[in-house]
C-alpha cells in the first residue's frame, strides 16, 4: 500500500464545508438503532464547540427508504425533500446537514437532478406550492453530519481524553472504517476523498489516534440493502454480503469499527449475532464479537463521555472489551439502568457469542 | 524546389517524415519537447507482430534523419499566420517562417491513476503497460518481483473505451500488447499463472491472431472476458482482483502478484494547445480532426497544416510510419503544385 | 435453516485461487487443443446433445477451468461424440478426443 | 561307395532341425490351443461346427491352396511380388510333399523318421531301385530352382521394392532379420548339400550338375557333412526363430483361415482372434502404402503392421497411440494378403481406455423427438401411383445437418419421386452410434441404437434412408431393425432411377465418383452410385478407387489426428482424386464432402446434389 497514493487521491477529493450555521435533520432510524448517536452530535457540536446548528420539529423523513424500496415515485420524494428544504428557507439557513447517508445521498441526488433537469425542478416547486403552500432556497451546502465530525475532528482531538490507542500497549488501534453506500458511490465528488478511497472517517481515526486497516472487501455493502433485508426471504442474501466483509477483515484482527450510515453500525453489530448462532464463528477476541460505532459515539468516547450515556448497551457484540483496552472507565452495575437509575431489563444471551 | 517543413514532435511519425523529406530534397526542421527522440517507441522494448526491438527502429529513422534541423528541449511559443505563410517561435527564442507545419504530436497514455479501482499509485503490485516495458528493457522496478510471480494478471481497455474516463474509443493497439506482453512475461516466469481480462479481443492486424492463439494454447495465458471492476490488497500485499466471467455469468476474484494495466491512448494535451493556436478543429474523441477520416485524414482544413500518427487518435507503429510516408507525399504535392 | 428461518446463502463467486489446475494441465498435455477455444460458441450452436443436457464443449472447457467440474459433467453426460462441433470448430479443436480425454482425466477417480 | 553310413538312417547333423522342428510345432500346437480356448463358448461352438459342414470345409481348402501356397491376392496386386511368395511358398510345400512321397515310395520303413524325408539325399544312396524315382529327381530340382528364382526376387526386392509395387516396405525387427536370413540360406545350402552328395545319392539337372563343377575342384568326401550341418542349422534356426518372428503367419494362417470362414468376428482386444490375427499379420508391409495417413511420412509407424507388432510386444503406449490415431478407412484390411481386419483389431483396443466418465442417455425422453413428422398415421397417400409403396423415413444424419445441400437435394428428390416419407431428425435427433462405436465406447453406441431403434419402430415406416454412410454402416451392421429395410441414398436413388420414378437428364459434366470409407469398404456399395453418377455424367474414376480409395482424411475414425495433421491426407485424397481431371468431385457422405470442400479446387457435390440438379 503506498499511502501517499491515497492522499494524492484524497486532496483530489476536497469539500467545502461552512464552519457553522447549519440546517439539522435527522434519519428515521438512527435514534431507534444507536439512540444516542444524534444526541451526542448536537451535544458536541453545540455545547463542546459552540457551533449553531438549528433545528426543527417539523421535518419528516426524506422519503430515501420508500425511494429505494421502489415504492414511492421520484416525484414523491422530491417534493418530500422539496419541503424539507422550504423548512430550512423559513429558518433562515442555508447549509443542509443530514444525519442520514441514505438522505445525504438522496438530497444530492434530488439537486444534482434538478441542476441536470430544471424543467423538473420547476415542477416540483408547482407540486408543492399545491400540496402545502411553501416555497424553498435549494441550500448553498448540503452536508452528512459525518462531514462536520470530519471538519471538526482535530478539535475534538485537542479536547480528547482518551484516545483510540491500546492502553496496555501503546500501539495505535486497529480499525475498520465501513463507509455508508449512499456517502459518495454514487456521487464520488461530493464525498470527503471520493468513493474509491473515502477520507471521512479515515481522518476521524488518524486524527484520534488509531490506525486504519484496509482490506479487501473494504468498499463492500454492509449486507442492509433494503430491499435484502426488508424481505425475510432475502436475509439470507443480506447476512451473506455481512459475512464475506467479515471474513475479509478477519485477519487484520481489528479492534473496532467505525461506520457512518444508520444501517451499517446495526447489520454489522446484530448479524455478528447471527453468524455467530447460525455458523458458530465470532470475530473478536475470546469468542467476543467485534465492536461496532457510530462516528458520534466514538467522537462521545473520545471526548470523555459515559459510555451508557451514548447508548452503547443496546449494542448486540459487547463493548467492553473495547472500552477496557482503551481504558475507558465504566460502571459495570449502570450498564442497563434507566434514567431513574432503576433497573430495566436485560437481555438473554446468545449461545455463541460471548457478550456481557 | 527546397522547402522548409516545420514538423512538431520528434516521435516516429516526425522522424519518420523527416527522413522522406530529406530524401525530396526539402529542409525538415523538427521540433521536440522532450531531451530524446523516438516518442513513446524509444520507451518500449519489442514491437508486435515480430518482436523486433523498438530500439532498432527509433535508431535507423535517428540515423536516416540526422540531416534535418532539429531542436530539442523546445516547445512552441506562439504560431501566427502571415499571407501565406506561418511565423512560428519557439521557445528556445528562435522563430522560423514556413509554409507548412506537419503535426506528428502524437498522444498520451491515459493516467491510470484516473482509474481509481485499479489502484495505480495506491498498490504496490499494480503498474501499466509502459512501466513493464521499462522494466523489460531496465529490468529495474522495486514494484516487480521476480521471486514471486505466482500469477499475474493484465487488464485490457484502462482509460479506452470508458465514458467515465471522458475516452469512448478504443486504443487499438493495447489488446495485442497486452498478448505480447503476456507471452513476454509467460517466457521469463514459465510457472506463473497469466490471465488476460478483456471486454473484447480486437486483434486486427496482420499476425495479431496468430499471437493469440500461441498465447493460448503454447502458454496457457487464461483469457477472462470480463472488465476488471475492483482491485484490492491483501493482507499480504498481493492484489486481489474482482471482475465477472461474462461466459460464464458469473462473479470472479482472483489473487495477483502482479496486475498490469493496459493504458490506453488518449489525445495529446501539447497537440490540442498547438492546435488552438491556429485554431484548428478539434474532433469529438478530442484527437485533431483531419479534413476527412477516410481519404485525407492527414490533411487539416488549414492550408499547409498536415498530420500525421497518433495525433489524430490512435494507430499502430506500422499505420504511423505509413501516415508520415503519406503527408509527406501531400506536402510535396503542394510544393510542386505551387511553382 | 436455523432459528432465524434464513441463513448464509453459498457464494457464487469464482475464486480462481482455489482451482487445482492439475488436472487440467493434464488434459492439456493429453489434447493441446484444450487451451485453444476462444469461446466463440459454435459448438454449443450445433450441438446434439444440447437440447438433452445443455452440451456445450465451450462450456465445458471454462466450467473445467474454474473448478466447476460437476456442471462439466452434467453437460457432457448426452455428449454422443457425434462430431459436430469437430466440424464448425473455427479452431480446428479435436473436440471429440478433448471430450474422450476429459472423460479418462476427470471423473471420480484420477486414472493414467 | 560308402553305403555303409547312411544305413542307419540318422547322423547328429539331423538334431538341430529336429529341435527346431519340436519346438515350432510345440509352439503352434499351444497356440492354437490357447486361441480357440480363448474364444468365447458361443464362437467355439460355431468354429466346431464349421469344421464338419462340407462347404465350409471345401472353402477352407480353397483357401488354405489359394491363399497360404499360391498368395493369389498378391498375384493380382503384383506379378513379381505374387510370384516371389508362391515361388517360395508353393515350393518349399512341394518338395516336402514329394520328399514325403520319395521316403513313402522307397524306404516305407523310414516313414517314421521325421528328419528322414527332409534329408533324403543324404540317407539314402542311389540304386536301382531309386533309379526309377529320377523322375522324383527332377522335381525335386524344379521345385528348388522355383524356390532359389523366388529367393533371387526376394533379394533384389530388399533393393528395389518399387518393382514389387511396394514404395515402402516394413523395417525388420531382429529376430525377423535372422528368420529372413535363415530363410534365404536354408535353400542354396540345401542345393549345396544336395550338390555334394548327388553322385551317391543321385540327382537332376540342378544338383548333378553343381556336383560336377564342385567336383572338378573339390574333393568331396569332406564337404558333404559339413553343408549338410549347415543345412540343418538355418533350418534349426528358422524353426526356432519363426515363433518369434513375422514368420508364425505361415502356421497362424492356416488357423485363421478356418476361424474366418467359420464368421468368427473380434470380441477381444488381445485374446482369441485377435491374438491370431497378430500373428497371422507377415509384416509384408502392404498396408503402409495403402495407409492413407502415409500421406505424411511420420504415419508410417502407425500402420496396422506395427501395431500387430506392438501388440506382439505389449508395448501398451505405442498400441494406444497407434489405435486412437487410426481413421478407421479400412483400407489396410482391404488389402491385407492374409486378411488381418487391422480397423477393428484397432477398435478393440480402443474398448480397454478406461473411462472416469460415461455418458447416461437414459434421460434421454424418445416421445420428445416422435412427433407428426415423422409418425406415418394411415398414410396411404393417394396420388403415390406406383406398386412398391414403402413408407419411408429418413434420417439425414448429424453431419448432414452441416450440409444443407444434401438435406434439400434429397427433400427435392423424395418430392419429385413421390414418395411417402417423413423427417426422421428435422429438428435435430439422437446420433446414430457409430461415432462412439469407432471410439470404441460400445455400450453407449448401443444405448443410442436402442434409443434410435425406439423412434424407428415407433414411427410404423418400412424403409430407413440415410444420407450419411457412418449412419448407414451401423444400422446395417448393430441395429436389429426387422421388417425395416435400411438404403443409403445412392442405393435408393438408382432404385428410384431403375424402376422409373426419378428420370435423369444426362450432361458432358466428368465426374470422379469418391468412394467414402464407410460405404465401400464398409458396407460394400461400390456399384451403385457409380450406375447413379454414370446417368447424370460422364464417370471418371480415380487413380485409387473402389475398395482402394483414399480416404477423405476427415474421418471420425481417428481420435487423436488434429485438424492440422489432416490437411495433408485431404491434399493427397484430392490429388488421387483429381488424377483423370474431373470437373467436379462427387461423394456421397456428408463428412467426406465439408472436407473435401475444405481444399478442393473445383466443385464437390453430393450424389443427391447432381442428381437433383439433373431430374
Amino acid at each position: 500500500m503506498i499511502y501517499q497514493g491515497k492522499q494524492k487521491i484524497w486532496s483530489d477529493y476536497q469539500k467545502e464545508i461552512p464552519d457553522d450555521h447549519w440546517y439539522y435533520v435527522r434519519s428515521c432510524i438512527r435514534q431507534n438503532f444507536f439512540p444516542g448517536s444524534e444526541r451526542m452530535f448536537l451535544e458536541i457540536c453545540r455545547n463542546v464547540l459552540g457551533r449553531d446548528f438549528h433545528e426543527t420539529e417539523h421535518h419528516t423523513t426524506c422519503g430515501g427508504i420508500a425511494y429505494h424500496c421502489d415504492t414511492i415515485p421520484q416525484e414523491t420524494a422530491m417534493t418530500i425533500v422539496a419541503r424539507q428544504f422550504a423548512l430550512m428557507t423559513e429558518a433562515g439557513y442555508e447549509n443542509y446537514v443530514a444525519s442520514c447517508i441514505t438522505s445525504f445521498g438522496n438530497y444530492t441526488e434530488i439537486l444534482e437532478t434538478w441542476h441536470e433537469f430544471p424543467e423538473l425542478e420547476t415542477r416540483i416547486r408547482e407540486l408543492l406550492w399545491k400540496a402545502c403552500r411553501k416555497e424553498f432556497r435549494k441550500p448553498k451546502y448540503l452536508a452528512h453530519t459525518s462531514d462536520l465530525i470530519f471538519k471538526y475532528r482535530n478539535e475534538i482531538a485537542e479536547k480528547a481524553v482518551h484516545h483510540l490507542v491500546n492502553k496496555e500497549t501503546g500501539e495505535p488501534l486497529r480499525v475498520v472504517e465501513h463507509i455508508g453506500c449512499h456517502y459518495a458511490k454514487m456521487f464520488p465528488s461530493k464525498g470527503i476523498g471520493g468513493a474509491e478511497y473515502p477520507y471521512v472517517l479515515a481522518g476521524m481515526v488518524e486524527a484520534w489516534g488509531g490506525n486504519v486497516i484496509d482490506y479487501p472487501e473494504r468498499r463492500h455493502c454492509c449486507g442492509y440493502g433494503f430491499r435484502q433485508y426488508h424481505i425475510k426471504a432475502n436475509r439470507g442474501y443480506s447476512v451473506s454480503n455481512t459475512y464475506k466483509k467479515f471474513e475479509s477483515m478477519e485477519p487484520y484482527r481489528p479492534d473496532m469499527i467505525i461506520t457512518n450510515c444508520p444501517g451499517c453500525p446495526y447489520f454489522l453489530d446484530r448479524w455478528q449475532y447471527v453468524i455467530a448462532e447460525t455458523e458458530g464463528k465470532t470475530y473478536g477476541q475470546n469468542g467476543y464479537g467485534i465492536p461496532v460505532f457510530t462516528y458520534e459515539e466514538v467522537a462521545g468516547l473520545v471526548l470523555g463521555y459515559d459510555p451508557w450515556d451514548l447508548g452503547l448497551q443496546l449494542h448486540q457484540v459487547a463493548v467492553e472489551p473495547l472500552l477496557d483496552k482503551i481504558g475507558i472507565p465504566y460502571v459495570p452495575e449502570d450498564k442497563y439502568k434507566g434514567l431513574d437509575r432503576k433497573e430495566i431489563m436485560r437481555p438473554g444471551l446468545p449461545q455463541n457469542l460471548k457478550c456481557y | 524546389m527546397n522547402e522548409i517543413v516545420v514538423i512538431i514532435g520528434g516521435g516516429i511519425a516526425g522522424l519518420e517524415a523527416a527522413r522522406q523529406l530529406l530524401a525530396l530534397g526539402h529542409s525538415p526542421i523538427v521540433i521536440e519537447k522532450s531531451d530524446h527522440l523516438g516518442g513513446h517507441v524509444a520507451d518500449w522494448h519489442k514491437l508486435f507482430p515480430d518482436m523486433k526491438p523498438a530500439k532498432d527502429i527509433v535508431d535507423e529513422l535517428v540515423s536516416s534523419s540526422k540531416d534535418a534541423n532539429i531542436f530539442l528541449h523546445t516547445e512552441i511559443s506562439f504560431i501566427n499566420r502571415l499571407k501565406d505563410r506561418y511565423n512560428i517561435m519557439l521557445s528556445n527564442g528562435i522563430s522560423i517562417t514556413s509554409r507548412y507545419i506537419l503535426f506528428t504530436t502524437g498522444f498520451r497514455l491515459f493516467d491510470a491513476a484516473k482509474k481509481e479501482e485499479y489502484g495505480y499509485g495506491v498498490y504496490n503490485q499494480v503498474i501499466t503497460n509502459q512501466d513493464l516495458e521499462k522494466w523489460f528493457n531496465t529490468s529495474k522496478d522495486s514494484r516487480i518481483d521476480n521471486s514471486a510471480m505466482k500469477a499475474v494478471g493484465f487488464v485490457h481497455c484502462v482509460g479506452s473505451r470508458d465514458e467515465k474516463a471522458r475516452n469512448t474509443q478504443c486504443s487499438k493497439v493495447c489488446c495485442i500488447t497486452a498478448i505480447k506482453q503476456a507471452i513476454e512475461l509467460k517466457e521469463k516466469f514459465p510457472d506463473a499463472e497469466i490471465y488476460c481480462f478483456y471486454m473484447d479481443l480486437r486483434l486486427f492486424g496482420k499476425k495479431f491472431e496468430d499471437f493469440y492463439i500461441k498465447a493460448q494454447r503454447d502458454c496457457g495465458i487464461h483469457f477472462i472476458r470480463g472488465r476488471v471492476s475492483e482491485v484490492s490488497e491483501n493482507i499480504d500485499g498481493k492484489v486481489i482482483v474482482k471482475a465477472e466471467d461474462t461466459l460464464a455469468g458469473r462473479p470472479m476474484k482472483v489473487t495477483l502478484d502482479l496486475l498490469v494495466l493496459m493504458s490506453g491512448m488518449v489525445c495529446n494535451p501539447d497537440s490540442t494547445r498547438v492546435a488552438g493556436m491556429m485554431s484548428l478543429p478539434i474532433d469529438s474523441d478530442g484527437f485533431l480532426r483531419s479534413t476527412d477520416n477516410v481519404s485525407r485524414n492527414t490533411v487539416s482544413p488549414k492550408n499547409g497544416i498536415f498530420y500525421a500518427g497518433a495525433c489524430t487518435g490512435p494507430k499502430t507503429v506500422p499505420e504511423t510510419l505509413a501516415e508520415a510516408r503519406s503527408a509527406v507525399l501531400e506536402i510535396h504535392n503542394s510544393i510542386i503544385s505551387r511553382r | 435453516m436455523s432459528m432465524f428461518g434464513f441463513r448464509i446463502s453459498p457464494s457464487s463467486t469464482i475464486d480462481l485461487d482455489k482451482v487445482d489446475r492439475n488436472r487440467f494441465k493434464k488434459l492439456c498435455a493429453l489434447e493441446p487443443d484444450a487451451s485453444k477455444c476462444m469461446a466463440c460458441g459454435s459448438c454449443s450452436a450445433t450441438c446434439s446433445a444440447s437440447e438433452f443436457s445443455g452440451m456445450s464443449v465451450r462450456k465445458v472447457l471454462l466450467c473445467l477451468q474454474q473448478g466447476r467440474e460437476k456442471e462439466a459433467y452434467a453437460m457432457m453426460s448426452s455428449c454422443m461424440l457425434c462430431g459436430k462441433c469437430l466440424m464448425v470448430c473455427p479452431r480446428g479443436i479435436n473436440t471429440r478426443h478433448l471430450i474422450l480425454s476429459i472423460s479418462r482425466i476427470y471423473g471420480k477417480e484420477e486414472s493414467i | 561307395m560308402n553305403n555303409v553310413t547312411h544305413l542307419s538312417g540318422y547322423n547328429n547333423f539331423v538334431l538341430p532341425f529336429m529341435i527346431g522342428m519340436i519346438f515350432v510345432l510345440s509352439c503352434c500346437a499351444i497356440g492354437a490351443v490357447r486361441v480357440i480356448l480363448e474364444l468365447p463358448a458361443s464362437d467355439k461352438k460355431k468354429f466346431f461346427l464349421s469344421l464338419i459342414n462340407p462347404k465350409i470345409m471345401a472353402q477352407n481348402v480353397r483357401d488354405w491352396f489359394c491363399d497360404c501356397l499360391f498368395h493369389v491376392k498378391l498375384w493380382k496386386r503384383n506379378k513379381l511380388l505374387g510370384y516371389m511368395h508362391s515361388s517360395i511358398a508353393f515350393g518349399w510345400f512341394m518338395i516336402i510333399l514329394l520328399g514325403h512321397i520319395e521316403v513313402f515310395l522307397y524306404t516305407p520303413d523310414r516313414i517314421h523318421k521325421l528328419w528322414y524325408p527332409i534329408f533324403f539325399r543324404y540317407f539314402v544312396a542311389v540304386n536301382d531301385n531309386t533309379m526309377q524315382g529320377s523322375f522324383f529327381f527332377f522335381l525335386m530340382d524344379f521345385f528348388l530352382l522355383i524356390i532359389l528364382s523366388g529367393i533371387l526376387l526376394a533379394l533384389v526386392k530388399r533393393v528395389r521394392s518399387r518393382a514389387f509395387g511396394m514404395r515402402r516396405t516394413t523395417r525388420l525387427s531382429f529376430t525377423d532379420r535372422i528368420g529372413l536370413y535363415s530363410l534365404w540360406l536354408i535353400f542354396p545350402l540345401r542345393l549345396l548339400a544336395e550338390g555334394f552328395t548327388a553322385d551317391i545319392s543321385g540327382g537332376s539337372f540342378l544338383t548333378m550338375s553343381l556336383n560336377h563343377v564342385l567336383h572338378s575342384f573339390l574333393g568331396s568326401e569332406m564337404n558333404m557333412l559339413p553343408t549338410w550341418w549347415a543345412y540343418s542349422l538355418t533350418l534349426g534356426t528358422f524353426m526356432c526363430i519363426l515363433p518369434f518372428s513375422r514368420y508364425m503367419h505361415i502356421p497362424a494362417e492356416i488357423l485363421l483361415i478356418p476361424m474366418r470362414n467359420a464368421g468368427i468376428l473380434i470380441t477381444h482386444s488381445r485374446k482369441g482372434v485377435s491374438r491370431l490375427y497378430v500373428h497371422t499379420c507377415p509384416g509384408c508391409g502392404v498396408c503402409i502404402d495403402a495407409c492413407p495417413m502415409g500421406a505424411v511420412k511420420a504415419n508410417n509407424k502407425d500402420a496396422t503392421v506395427y501395431l500387430n507388432r506392438q501388440l506382439k510386444r505389449g508395448n501398451q503406449r505405442r498400441i494406444n497411440e497407434i489405435s486412437e490415431k487410426c481413421l478407421l478407412c479400412g483400407k489396410c484390411s482391404a488389402v491385407c494378403q492374409v486378411g488381418v481386419e487391422g480397423d477393428k483389431l484397432r477398435i478393440a483396443q480402443r474398448t480397454q481406455i478406461k473411462y472416469n466418465l460415461s455418458p447416461d442417455y437414459s434421460k434421454i425422453d424418445v416421445n420428445s423427438l416422435i412427433n407428426t413428422n415423422n409418425i406415418f398415421v394411415n398414410t396411404a397417400n393417394k396420388n403415390v401411383s406406383y406398386t412398391e409403396n414403402k413408407k419411408v423415413l429418413y434420417f439425414a444424419g448429424c453431419m448432414t445437418s452441416l450440409t444443407p445441400s444434401i438435406r434439400k437435394s434429397m427433400v427435392s428428390i423424395l418430392n419429385k419421386s413421390g414418395v411417402d416419407w417423413r423427417f426422421m431428425d428435422e429438428e435435430g435427433g439422437i446420433c446414430c452410434g457409430r461415432p462412439m462405436w469407432m471410439a470404441g465406447r460400445l455400450e453407449q453406441a448401443k444405448q443410442m441404437a436402442e434409443k434410435n431403434t425406439e423412434i424407428i419402430k415407433t414411427s410404423g415406416a418400412d424403409m430407413l434412408l440415410l444420407s450419411c454412410p457412418i449412419c448407414y454402416r451401423i444400422f446395417k451392421e448393430r441395429y436389429s431393425l426387422e421388417g425395416v429395410e435400411v438404403l443409403h441414398h445412392t442405393e435408393y436413388i438408382d432404385r428410384l432411377v431403375s424402376e422409373g420414378r426419378l428420370n435423369l437428364s444426362r450432361s458432358d459434366t466428368r465426374y470422379v465418383y469418391h468412394d467414402p470409407c464407410e460405404l465401400g469398404r464398409g458396407c460394400n456399395i461400390y456399384e451403385q452410385p457409380r450406375h447413379v453418377v454414370s446417368a447424370v455424367g460422364e464417370l471418371v474414376e480415380a487413380a485409387k478407387n473402389g475398395k482402394e480409395s483414399v480416404c477423405c482424411g476427415g474421418s471420425l475414425g481417428s481420435l487423436t489426428l488434429g485438424f492440422d495433421k489432416r490437411k495433408p491426407l485431404t491434399e493427397n485424397a484430392l490429388a488421387n482424386l483429381t488424377a483423370g481431371s474431373p470437373d467436379a468431385i462427387v461423394t456421397a457422405c456428408p463428412l467426406c464432402q465439408s472436407t473435401f470442400g475444405r481444399y478442393s479446387d473445383r466443385p464437390v457435390k453430393d450424389i443427391a446434389q447432381i442428381v437433383d440438379e439433373n431430374s
